[in-house]
């Protein structure tokens, strides 16, 4: 199932807007070979020739095309520090390099059951690239998806307007300027017990202490719950052993896995969250 | 001009002869096994897998990593599944390719350098010992064994005499005088140095007055310390008749042809693997692409031509 | 939230208090003739001059210096004009500021460092001395004086008993143990340390083969040294109870506090001048931006600050 | 006559093409507070917010201009390395930091000599601002102005144009592909006997081979002859002391000056050329 990059691909930036304070789309244009990422793999991407930002950055895929003469991939990504300040000053043409697809991708249940996506923040892009492949593989076109995306408030909810359009969305707002004020998982909690352990399979993307909650909230429930995981990265590709998160080991033991390779995706019960 | 066909890169560390002076540095490359679909070990000198202690070692916990201008630190706490699982399930697929395994080896005491490299010794397929000498020392408080020339002297003895490989000395950059440590690992018996390992660093995160690394300390690699690791090399090479394996913030050919003229006979790729995985093959493209336009038949001639008088106009 | 101007920012360094804890770095900031007409020297902690001998000194021939990445090498060979033209021909223009002047103070012999002093000392104008120790001692074959704690210990004493002026000594980074140095200066009665000085670095042009710098080695400073610079800061914050002075690599506010929360009381801009004449200004009314924002009403709260446990949620 | 910048100019690139390989031609649209700068002055330029180049670099003004709501600067450079090449790929809108107008502009003498200008390579911009300073001036309006100038070859031969229009222009290739064959110096060594030192200036920029050789030439010569030499800087505000050249002091004993301070230009004789 894993499939391995042969190299670095060059792409050009074809298009990179603000879509709302902070949050940007960017549509990169990349060659033919690059394979296409399963929901929950993510790439490095890095500005071709400059060593600042000098890592690459982890991005999920939002949108994934192959036209006749290349790819496009589009990235949803919000800015927080120095790398995704430079990722948004790129312009049409920019050169850029972009290692993938990597990591382990969701594991795709069979399409007996419901599925529930919780997205907190940026977690709506691999939840939205999920729903995506659900919808258009056809052994998922009449399946119920259920989504919960929850922001800050309503001008951060960024990203769910594809989401809309293949599920039942519901959405919380921290401070409740739009939809369930809460936290997204309370918004969840509340739904909960409609949901039946053995037909829905559960998928989670977003900031720790949101996975954090959901997990004591699932811990005694036979639910299926995979979740995306971020940690920082430098390869992206298991050699520096720099992005480990702690995980119970099959003998409940405590161990590092790298979220590069052994994730992002990860069963929520193997985390461990201390 | 030269055809780059008949251009000598042939570089001999002890007894090992390596086909050219390029391989990833230690804890950049895995086990081997991630960058096999990139890069054709065919081609490389050798390859230089992350240290090995005589148990499995779980690493230091998250954040292990953040990048810094022109570089990152490092704090992954020397994670490594053991030599002994090394050997049975890493070691075999190295076997298959043409180029020399150089095992990496970490140690708390004198004795767990002594047991890994009697260990490593008797595997097939590990064709010489390098060193790491930068890791605090348990017996003496968690100073690193590298900073004390008599004590990397007690290293380099003790592993020569658990081993028939040859072993290479991987020095510590924190250190006052690098040369007077390398001379010390030549006297013991080294049949080579390495150099630089990472200089410890820190980097804190303003609005949690937190470090960013959850070690406090890691270790500072990539572009921003090579004119430090240069010039480390530089002075070791005005002291020692051992080869030097110049190590630190090598991103492209010219920063390898800089390591060369200042007296490194090979050189080790680390960060910049992170960063692109070809990197190695990249570097030993364009070396080969210098001493071509450079009209130089083997590399031997290059090693250590630093002219030292310059001539004002350039 | 707390008002800018309540914010208490005054620093101690033994019997001087400066206003606030921003002042540029030695060799930086030249006689403080040039940044006149950039900042307002009113508003600094204090003004730190170009390292001075007793006699001039012509310097290093050209090429001194070399960009690196994220940083730059110099090797200006300490060219300054010696201490009595200081005097006479810059001292007073700088006392007509409201600012303590810092003079930086260099020599060959510890009698020269002695001398130096001394003469600074009976100079109307001068608040401060800073002993660069990371000159090369010609009496001990050129090893910097910085590396040796003995040394360290030796010129300080010297140094204090030919002046009442208060004495920072400036360490030098190059050593395997910093804060062992900065414990001897300590000591020996240093009201203060500043760190860290330049790490030697070297950089090749690899078509003439000849070092980018006359003088072979330079000093490395920037953002790329950083990393190691609060290291330094947080291992002697550790070891000693007089006042630290943090430099390396300091571009940028957050850069500051990131020195003062590791455990530096004030803190040295440096080549980040070399970039942006008005980096100090632009630096001190950042910092005061930050302990508005974090509500803290004296800088004393945040030096020192670092949490050492780590909660793992942020 | 020093004139001191009081900060660093905020500019936008205007325009950024290449003219011939690997030389460039920049406008940058800068704020009114900027000086007009001084013939054989530099400004520091640097790319806004970025640590990579990291130090500014100098560069001759080409032409300057005001406007009503801001002034122009063109440079024309060659990439050499790192920063030239970063330079090379900014584009409309770019920020760029610049510094200036620094160092010590020529000398321009009464109008009762000819001028003869030397431009090797990129020596050209300083030249040819200088000569447009000599035509636009009123004093220089009726002056002789002879410029030799020389390249490489006919393909390098770059800026030249707006010489062309302000003098009487000599040109010299070293593969002879457009006038004269061989070095610009021996271009201007076969008319030198032409000229009459009382009723002569020189100035000269290019490559320190160049200078040397002129210095050689017209050593036992009392032509007035002022050039603008080059050095690796740092700051360009005189603070540093890292792009200082050895020169003959008042009493012929060797020290350093600093390029950006008491130079760029210096009189030839004063220049030590080991
Ligand atoms: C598999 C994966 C997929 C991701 N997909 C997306 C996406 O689609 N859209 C998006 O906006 N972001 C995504 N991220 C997060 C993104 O990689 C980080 O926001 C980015 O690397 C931060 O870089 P920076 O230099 O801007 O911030 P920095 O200055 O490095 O850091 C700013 C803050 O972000 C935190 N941070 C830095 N790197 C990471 C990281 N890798 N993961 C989590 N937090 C980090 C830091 O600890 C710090 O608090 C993903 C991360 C991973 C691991
Ligand atoms: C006062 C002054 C005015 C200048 N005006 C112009 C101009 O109008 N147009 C133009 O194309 N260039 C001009 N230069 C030269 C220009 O500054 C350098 O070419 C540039 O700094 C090189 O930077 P780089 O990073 O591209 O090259 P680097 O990688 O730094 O160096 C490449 C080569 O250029 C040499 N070099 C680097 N910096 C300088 C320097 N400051 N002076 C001379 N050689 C250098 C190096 O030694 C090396 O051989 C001027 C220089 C000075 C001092
Ligand atoms: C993520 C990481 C892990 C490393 N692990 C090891 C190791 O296990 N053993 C070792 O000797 N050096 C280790 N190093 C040091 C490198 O081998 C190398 O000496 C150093 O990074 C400087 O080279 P560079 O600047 O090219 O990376 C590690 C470096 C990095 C960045
Ligand atoms: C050009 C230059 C000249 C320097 N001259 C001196 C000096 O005369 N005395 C001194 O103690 N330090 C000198 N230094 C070191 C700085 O004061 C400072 O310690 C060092 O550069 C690190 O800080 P930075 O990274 O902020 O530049 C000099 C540094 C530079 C870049
Ligand atoms: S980022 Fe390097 S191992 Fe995961
Ligand atoms: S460039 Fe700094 S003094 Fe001239």
């Amino acid at each position: 199932m894993m499939t391995v990059c042969k190299a670095v691909a060059a792409g050009n930036v074809a298009s990179n807007r603000e879509l709302i304070d902070g949050h940007f789309l960017m549509n990169v244009k990349l060659p033919l070979s690059l394979e296409r990422p399963l929901p929950g793999q993510f790439l490095m991407v890095r500005i071709r020739g400059r060593r600042e930002p000098f890592l690459g950055r982890p991005l999920s895929v939002y949108e994934f095309q192959r036209h006749v003469k290349n790819v496009t991939c589009e990235f949803l990504y919000r800015v927080v520090g120095k790398g995704t300040q430079f990722l948004s000053q790129l312009r049409l043409g920019d050169a850029v390099d972009v290692l993938g697809p990597l990591g382990r991708p969701f594991e795709i249940y069979p399409p007996n059951r419901k599925i529930v996506l919780i997205a907190g923040g940026m977690g709506i892009v691999p939840m939205t690239y999920l729903a995506g492949h659900y919808r258009s593989s056809g052994a998922g076109r009449n399946m119920k998806i259920i989504c919960y995306a929850g922001a800050q408030n309503a001008d951060a909810l960024v990203g769910i307007e594809r989401m809309q359009t293949c599920s039942d969305t519901r959405i919380s707002t921290d401070d409740g300027s739009r939809g369930y004020s809460g936290l997204v998982t309370d918004l969840f909690a509340r739904d909960l017990r409609t949901y039946d352990p053995r037909e829905t399979a559960i998928f989670a993307c977003g900031p720790r202490p949101m996975m954090k909650q959901l997990a004591v909230m699932l811990k005694d429930k036979s639910f299926p719950c995979q979740v995306s995981v971020e940690e920082r990265m430098a390869c992206g590709v298991g050699v520096c052993l720099g992005c480990v998160t702690a995980v119970k080991d099959d003998w409940g033991k405590r161990q590092y896995k790298r979220v590069c390779k052994e994730g992002p995706v990860f069963n929520i019960q193997d985390l461990i969250w201390d | 001009m030269v055809n780059v066909r008949d251009i000598k890169t042939a570089v001999k560390i002890g007894s090992l002869v390596l086909k050219n002076p390029v391989m990833p540095a230690s804890g950049t490359f895995g086990y081997g096994e991630e960058f096999a679909s990139f890069v054709d070990y065919n081609l490389l000198g050798a390859i230089v897998v992350k240290g090995l202690s005589l148990e499995p070692r779980a690493g230091n916990p998250p954040p292990r990593i953040i990048e810094t201008t022109g570089g990152m630190l490092n704090a992954i706490g020397m994670e490594n599944i053991g030599v002994h699982a090394f050997i049975k399930e890493k070691l075999p697929f190295l076997a298959q390719f043409n180029c020399a395994v150089i095992a990496n080896v970490y140690g708390e005491t004198v004795e767990e350098y002594q047991k890994v490299a009697e260990i490593l010794s008797g595997a097939k397929g590990v064709h010489a010992l390098e060193i790491n000498i930068s890791c605090p020392n348990v017996k003496k408080g968690g100073i690193a064994f590298g900073t004390d020339p008599d004590t990397v002297h007690d290293i380099t003895g003790k592993v020569k005499q658990a081993t028939n490989l040859p072993v290479i000395v991987k020095l510590s950059p924190n250190v006052t005088d690098i040369a007077e440590i390398a001379v010390s690992a030549q006297d013991a018996g080294a049949d080579a140095v390495s150099l630089i390992n990472t200089l410890t660093g820190m980097s804190v995160d303003i609005i949690s007055r937190t470090s960013n690394i959850a070690n406090l300390t890691g270790g500072l690699s990539g572009p921003a310390i090579k004119p430090i690791a240069l010039r480390m090399v530089w002075e070791v090479a005005k002291k020692v008749s051992i080869p030097i394996i110049g190590i630190g913030g090598i991103m492209s050919p010219e920063d390898a042809v800089e390591f060369l003229i200042v007296g490194a006979s090979a050189i080790q790729v680390g960060t910049a693997n992170l960063i692109n995985p070809l990197a190695t093959m990249d570097i030993l493209e364009g070396i080969l692409a210098y001493l071509e336009v450079s009209d130089i038949m083997d590399i031997k001639d290059l090693v250590g031509s630093l002219k030292t008088e310059r001539p004002r106009e350039e």
